[in-house]
């Protein structure tokens, strides 16, 4: 498929969503609206909302604050994953002795130590980035930690017999075996870190699009708050795009895709 | 058969009734090598030939320090070995390059741990790769190389180390006859040059009386055992393929080549019996 | 009889603005009136309405403004018992800026904590602000939530001052006995001075059309809540909390007692609407909400005092 | 290590976390309480209120809907995480259309999506399911979607050869070479199928661990939250075990993990 | 050097013309094999000789479907190929047995895919195990097998699915010389009873000539081209062993050792240049 294909069949995707958002939400079917607008607004609204932020110029702000602390998030919660990732991979004791309490602090939910990060942090963006932290941090963690153990044993072995140290086995053998795991991880944690600092400011904030969607909320403005996620997820394509960028670049080595059958 | 030991030069491995035993899945045991005594001098081109699984690759394993022997002793140039043999450059039988390395960095990689300069480390390993006729191929990855290719680059990796003790696992296996010779010739340059201790499996007989001073035969597993180790006096600086005509070395070779026969037919039937030790 | 069953969603059960409705419970008030009631609790407010908009539950118990605030997205709500005279907003001062603060007027320029931004807490400060002079907007609103996050900010003074609900004030006056108070709604004195009347806090209410076809359990509820207000103002609050579950009392029985004690005032002796108090909840919005001020709302269609009035002529209960 | 020693060691861990907790709660250090009790109570109000719990036998309601909620999230995520990842891995085309769709989706804040959740699922066990679901099916989708498009080419190769057709390749080729990545997601997910579980009850409910947990929260009952996500933890610890038994007997034909070096 | 096609029995495998280009990372590209013209007929073993990267498993790759040619044809019995060829078993250079199956398992496959019903696969996945000399490995997985035994599992799973065509990439590459001969004497045996066409690179030319009706050379790459194809007329059934023995076998050994050496030592020399076609 050429791009020009790929990105209208994109935009094909996206026009019968909304398309069908639209019409389930404004014209009734079988006697009854699918989707009561006040849970759902519909499309047009939600889109003059956004219009009419970028346009007022109110959103960017925000959007930038938002932005920063998710950045902030991804960048400190991956950077911990992958450290402590290779430090349990490499240590099993260390591992097998922190193993459950690992487990166990993954399972705490976030939101209820909001205030605890509200007093450790303040009220100001670190708080949100410590609970996007939390959440990128354990995707990250569990997926290097098992990309480390999964390196090929006679790759290794070789590593160890060319007599490279501890320190060059990661560079020169752990790592790049690893990427592939830790990359995926990142992808999925990209919209983690989002959700952290969205849910982060939505707990207590003064700014930011999840001030922005309770705002919105506590008004009962859907068409708002739909338009705060819309313009979230938007933002977090670019940030995924960035990390591909770099994913394609560390990963050259592979062979292309598997041939079609 | 002369069993030999060069007293005078010191020993470089030494595997003391090395036995080796894998536990199967079902908490059974399976030992592969039994009380194995093999001695290496410094110096010396020790071949190893033996029946398909009989336990070639577990010999170099253990002398490499990658695995414990159950019993038995291993020691590396007098010193008992602890952990892995650092003096050791592996060929591994399996393919055993950095996928994400191209393949003059995979062969400069040898260097550049012990701290050579990288440009320095690219020079020599172009060099290198030239050596084993793969000038060309300095840019690809390896699985954008044949088989017979990786296999070179992996020598070149092993060989630009220039460790005491070089232990080879087929080398040549994947490699056509013409290539192979030169190989050997190249890799009989090196030892004559500065003489290292090597332990070279291979299949080829002819190969191994070719290139060692002795070659060493193993039984058929279960619990293989070093049946046979014959000094080949064959003189030296040896040409690979002219001393194939040699007289001495056709009596060697059908003299081996008997012993070794049985052993094999022996083996066939042995691990083919269904509800054997598996 | 066979008991209908109905579902209340209560916005944050924990607060004790909602207490009748869960008093009701452990009195059996609900079963004597012939039904089964479940009570399921919800974050806040707004979520409790959206699940009685999304026919998860029945009932809500919370905030009447609620109803006036929906009336301008034309849905109809309607609160048939009022069980909370006084709304309990407190406007505090953080222990850390009782120096620079001594007035509302003083708030402009400030940090401002309010449960979330666009809540009622929000509006109230918006309208305290507006009635003292100042532009609604002059002080920087900040979501705090209302639990510990609220205590914590005010505690260390990341915040200048908060809208605040018990039991949250209480525990702040615990440990800090001299508390600046810019305005407290838990008194009648200040919720006269501010609002002018009686200020309608936590009602029941649903969609008017569940009303109009629920008259029986409607009214049952209202008797209920009637009979739990009568309860509530011939005990003690030490009776009080002995009634409460456990879990929402929790550990700490002097800070609930206290609590408790600055709230019994807040609760209504009759369970009616004071037009007056329906007439400022529209105020107030108006002041936050251009939306609201737009939407031309009649405020008498988002309460009826027909089924407290019918409970009174029946049982004579709620008129003391 | 032996099975004795690395359990002292699990213990020894828990003992000095407690112990420090415990002193930096009560007694002050540098003229301050370093973890104000308000915040952190302490573990041995903790460790009553959890006693308190089991001997009046009240958890027992709470935690069995939690954990209900938490394995239906779980298994239902995983199940559709891996279907939608296999899909994608072996159906280039879908996945590159929707690959941007998937990815704002993650990023959508599941917090305000609650009242969506309730109004299609009510506010019974169903919408903690659903919001359960939302976390744990990206964490595996992503990883099995990278696990299958991890697999050799020469294996895959060999099994076409052998004349499997895709489903076939599908049960011999892909899934037991995606095992190992799937397992990875499997035990991230495990916490946050509880962590959706209860949030999900947190932000509305009539039962469950969350709603005990803001039941406490409401009443400033420091050492009934705390309590409340010890109890969680151990069952995710139990839970997650269970997954490990699982992994055990699928990946049995792994080499022992790399020799000690 | 007899050209030899033969027109009386069907065509299994015929490259026509087809010239075979990777991609390389910057974007050049590196022609591996050059307007290949091979027609392999029906129950015909045709062995394939050529220096270390030429192509061969290339070839192979574009035969079983895996690698389309740049340009020119395939066809499979006179049908061109789209896709995978459903007709052969490959047994590929590299290690393909599925890492998570035991040895049986691995073998079983083979006929599990076709519906046989497992208890009756798993039987006759015994005995081909018996017959490459594993009778007593079912139960193990790869990684606790040698090198040799996993080439002969791989064998076992290609030949338990009677494939009309056979691929075969050095299928004896890690075997000793005794145990090649035994399993070269099963496939021949095989082959005899239900004649296939017959695919078989090796870098053995005694082993080639040994086995094969027709012996084909290829150039040294880069852009490898087919430059010699010999008929072997040594009589059927042949022994592998004996057949050696043949005086015609020298003649035709020595006949295309010439070609081959003179061949590899152009690849070599080619190769060895840095800077070439990288
Ligand atoms: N991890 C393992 N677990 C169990 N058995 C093993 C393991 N590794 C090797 N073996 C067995 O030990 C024996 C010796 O294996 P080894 O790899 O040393 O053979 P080899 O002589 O190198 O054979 P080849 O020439 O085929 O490479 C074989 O029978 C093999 O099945
Ligand atoms: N993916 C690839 N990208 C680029 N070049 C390739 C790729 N695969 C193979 N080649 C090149 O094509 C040539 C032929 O490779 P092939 O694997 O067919 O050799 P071969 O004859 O099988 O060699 P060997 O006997 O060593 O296995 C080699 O020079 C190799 O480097
Ligand atoms: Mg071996
Ligand atoms: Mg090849």
């Amino acid at each position: 498929m050429s791009r020009a294909a790929l990105l209208l069949c994109q935009v094909l995707v996206a026009v019968v969503v909304l398309a069908l958002w639209q019409v389930f939400t404004t014209v009734p079917l079988f006697g009854r609206i699918l989707l009561p607008p006040f849970f759902f607004s519909n499309p047009i609204d939600v889109f003059s909302q956004i219009i009419n932020w970028f346009a007022s110029g109110v959103i960017w702000k925000h959007l930038a604050i938002t932005l920063w602390e998710s950045i902030l998030a991804f960048v400190i919660g991956s950077a911990l994953g992958i450290l402590v990732g290779f430090w349990f991979a490499r240590q099993p004791r260390v591992a097998a002795v922190f193993d459950p309490y690992v487990k166990m602090t993954n399972a705490l939910p976030r939101v209820v130590l909001a205030p605890i990060f509200a007093l450790w942090f303040g009220l100001g963006i670190w708080s949100k980035v410590a609970l996007g932290v939390t959440l990128v941090f354990f995707i990250v963690f569990f997926n290097v930690y098992q990309g480390v153990k999964e390196v090929s044993t006679t790759v290794l072995d070789n590593g160890r017999m060319l007599g490279m140290s501890e320190r060059q086995l990661m560079r020169h053998v752990y790592w790049p075996s690893a990427l592939s795991w830790m990359f995926s991880s990142l992808h999925t944690s990209v919209g983690f870190a989002v959700v952290g600092a969205v849910v982060g400011e939505y707990l207590g904030a003064a700014a930011g699009l999840g001030y922005l969607i309770q705002q919105a909320e506590g008004v009962f403005d859907v068409a708002g708050v739909f338009a705060g996620m819309f313009v979230l997820s938007a933002f977090v394509i670019l940030i995924d795009m960035a990390v591909t960028v770099v994913e394609r670049r560390l990963l050259v080595w592979r062979p292309a895709a598997a041939r079609e059958a | 058969m002369n069993q030999a030991m060069d007293k005078a030069k010191p020993t470089a491995v030494a595997l003391e009734d090395a036995t080796v035993a894998f536990r199967l899945a079902d908490a059974r045991v399976y030992t592969a090598v039994e009380r194995a005594r093999l001695a290496v001098a410094h110096g010396e081109f020790v071949a190893i030939v033996g029946p398909t699984g009989c336990g070639k690759s577990t010999l170099l394993n253990v002398a490499a320090g990658l695995l414990k022997p159950a019993a038995g002793a291993v020691t590396i140039f007098d010193q008992p070995l602890a952990g892995l043999n650092r003096d050791a450059g592996y060929l591994f039988q399996a393919d055993a390059l950095f996928p994400w390395k191209t393949a003059i960095d995979n062969v400069a990689i040898g260097l550049e741990i012990k701290g050579t300069p990288r440009q320095k480390a690219l020079e020599q390993a172009q060099a290198w790769l030239t050596s084993v006729g793969l000038g060309a191929f300095a840019n690809r990855y390896p699985h954008m190389l044949s088989g017979g290719q990786r296999k070179r680059v992996g020598l070149a990796q092993v060989l630009i180390r220039d460790p005491k003790i070089l232990l080879m696992d087929e080398p040549f296996g994947p490699l056509d006859a013409q290539t192979r010779q030169v190989m050997g010739n190249l890799l009989l340059e090196l030892w004559t040059a500065d003489r290292k201790a090597v332990l070279f499996v291979t299949h080829d007989l002819e190969e191994a009386i070719a290139l060692a001073d002795r070659v060493v035969i193993m039984s058929a597993g279960p619990s293989s055992r070093i049946i046979g180790d014959w000094r080949v006096e064959l003189p030296r600086p040896r040409d690979i393929f002219e001393v194939r005509l040699d007289k001495q070395f056709h009596e060697l070779h059908r003299e081996i080549w008997g012993v070794l026969k049985e052993e094999v037919m022996k083996g066939y039937a042995q691990s083919t019996q269904a509800g054997g030790t598996n | 009889a066979a008991q209908s069953k109905v579902t209340i969603a209560v916005g944050g059960g924990a607060c004790l603005c909602y207490l009748p409705t869960v008093l009701a419970k452990q009195l059996g008030e609900y079963e004597k009136a012939g039904l089964a009631v479940e009570l399921v609790d919800l974050k806040g407010g707004s979520d409790a309405l959206k699940a009685v908009l999304g026919g998860s539950a029945d009932v809500v118990s919370g905030y009447f403004d609620h109803c006036v605030n929906l009336a301008a997205k034309r849905q109809e709500l309607q609160a048939f018992v009022v069980y909370d005279r006084y709304p309990g907003l407190v406007l505090v001062v953080s222990p850390k800026h009782t120096g620079e603060i001594n007035s509302i007027k003083d708030l402009a320029g400030k940090k401002v904590g309010v449960s979330a931004p666009g809540s009622s807490t929000d509006f109230f400060l918006k309208y305290l602000l507006k009635k003292n002079g100042l532009d609604p907007a002059s002080a920087a609103v900040i979501g705090v939530g209302l639990g510990a996050t609220s205590v914590a900010a005010m505690e260390q003074g990341q915040i200048d001052a908060a809208v605040m609900l018990d039991p949250s004030v209480t525990v702040l006056q615990g440990s800090h006995p001299d508390l600046k108070i810019l305005s407290d709604t838990r008194t009648q004195h200040d919720t006269l001075a501010v609002f002018g009347g009686e200020y309608p806090g936590g009602a029941l209410y649903s969609t008017a059309a569940w009303v109009k076809s629920h008259e029986k359990e409607t009214q049952a509820l209202t008797n209920a809540i009637l009979a739990t207000l009568a309860w509530i103002h011939t005990h003690s609050a030490e009776d009080i909390m002995a009634k409460m579950p456990e879990a929402m009392v929790g550990k700490n029985k002097e800070l609930y007692l206290a609590a408790l004690k600055n709230t019994i005032p807040m609760y209504s002796e009759t369970g009616k609407m004071d037009p007056k108090g329906a007439d400022a909840v529209l105020a107030v919005f108006s002041e936050g909400s251009p939306e609201v001020a737009k939407a031309n709302i009649d405020v008498s269609k988002t309460y009826t005092n027909s089924f407290v009035e019918q409970a009174k002529k029946t049982t004579g209960t709620g008129s003391k």
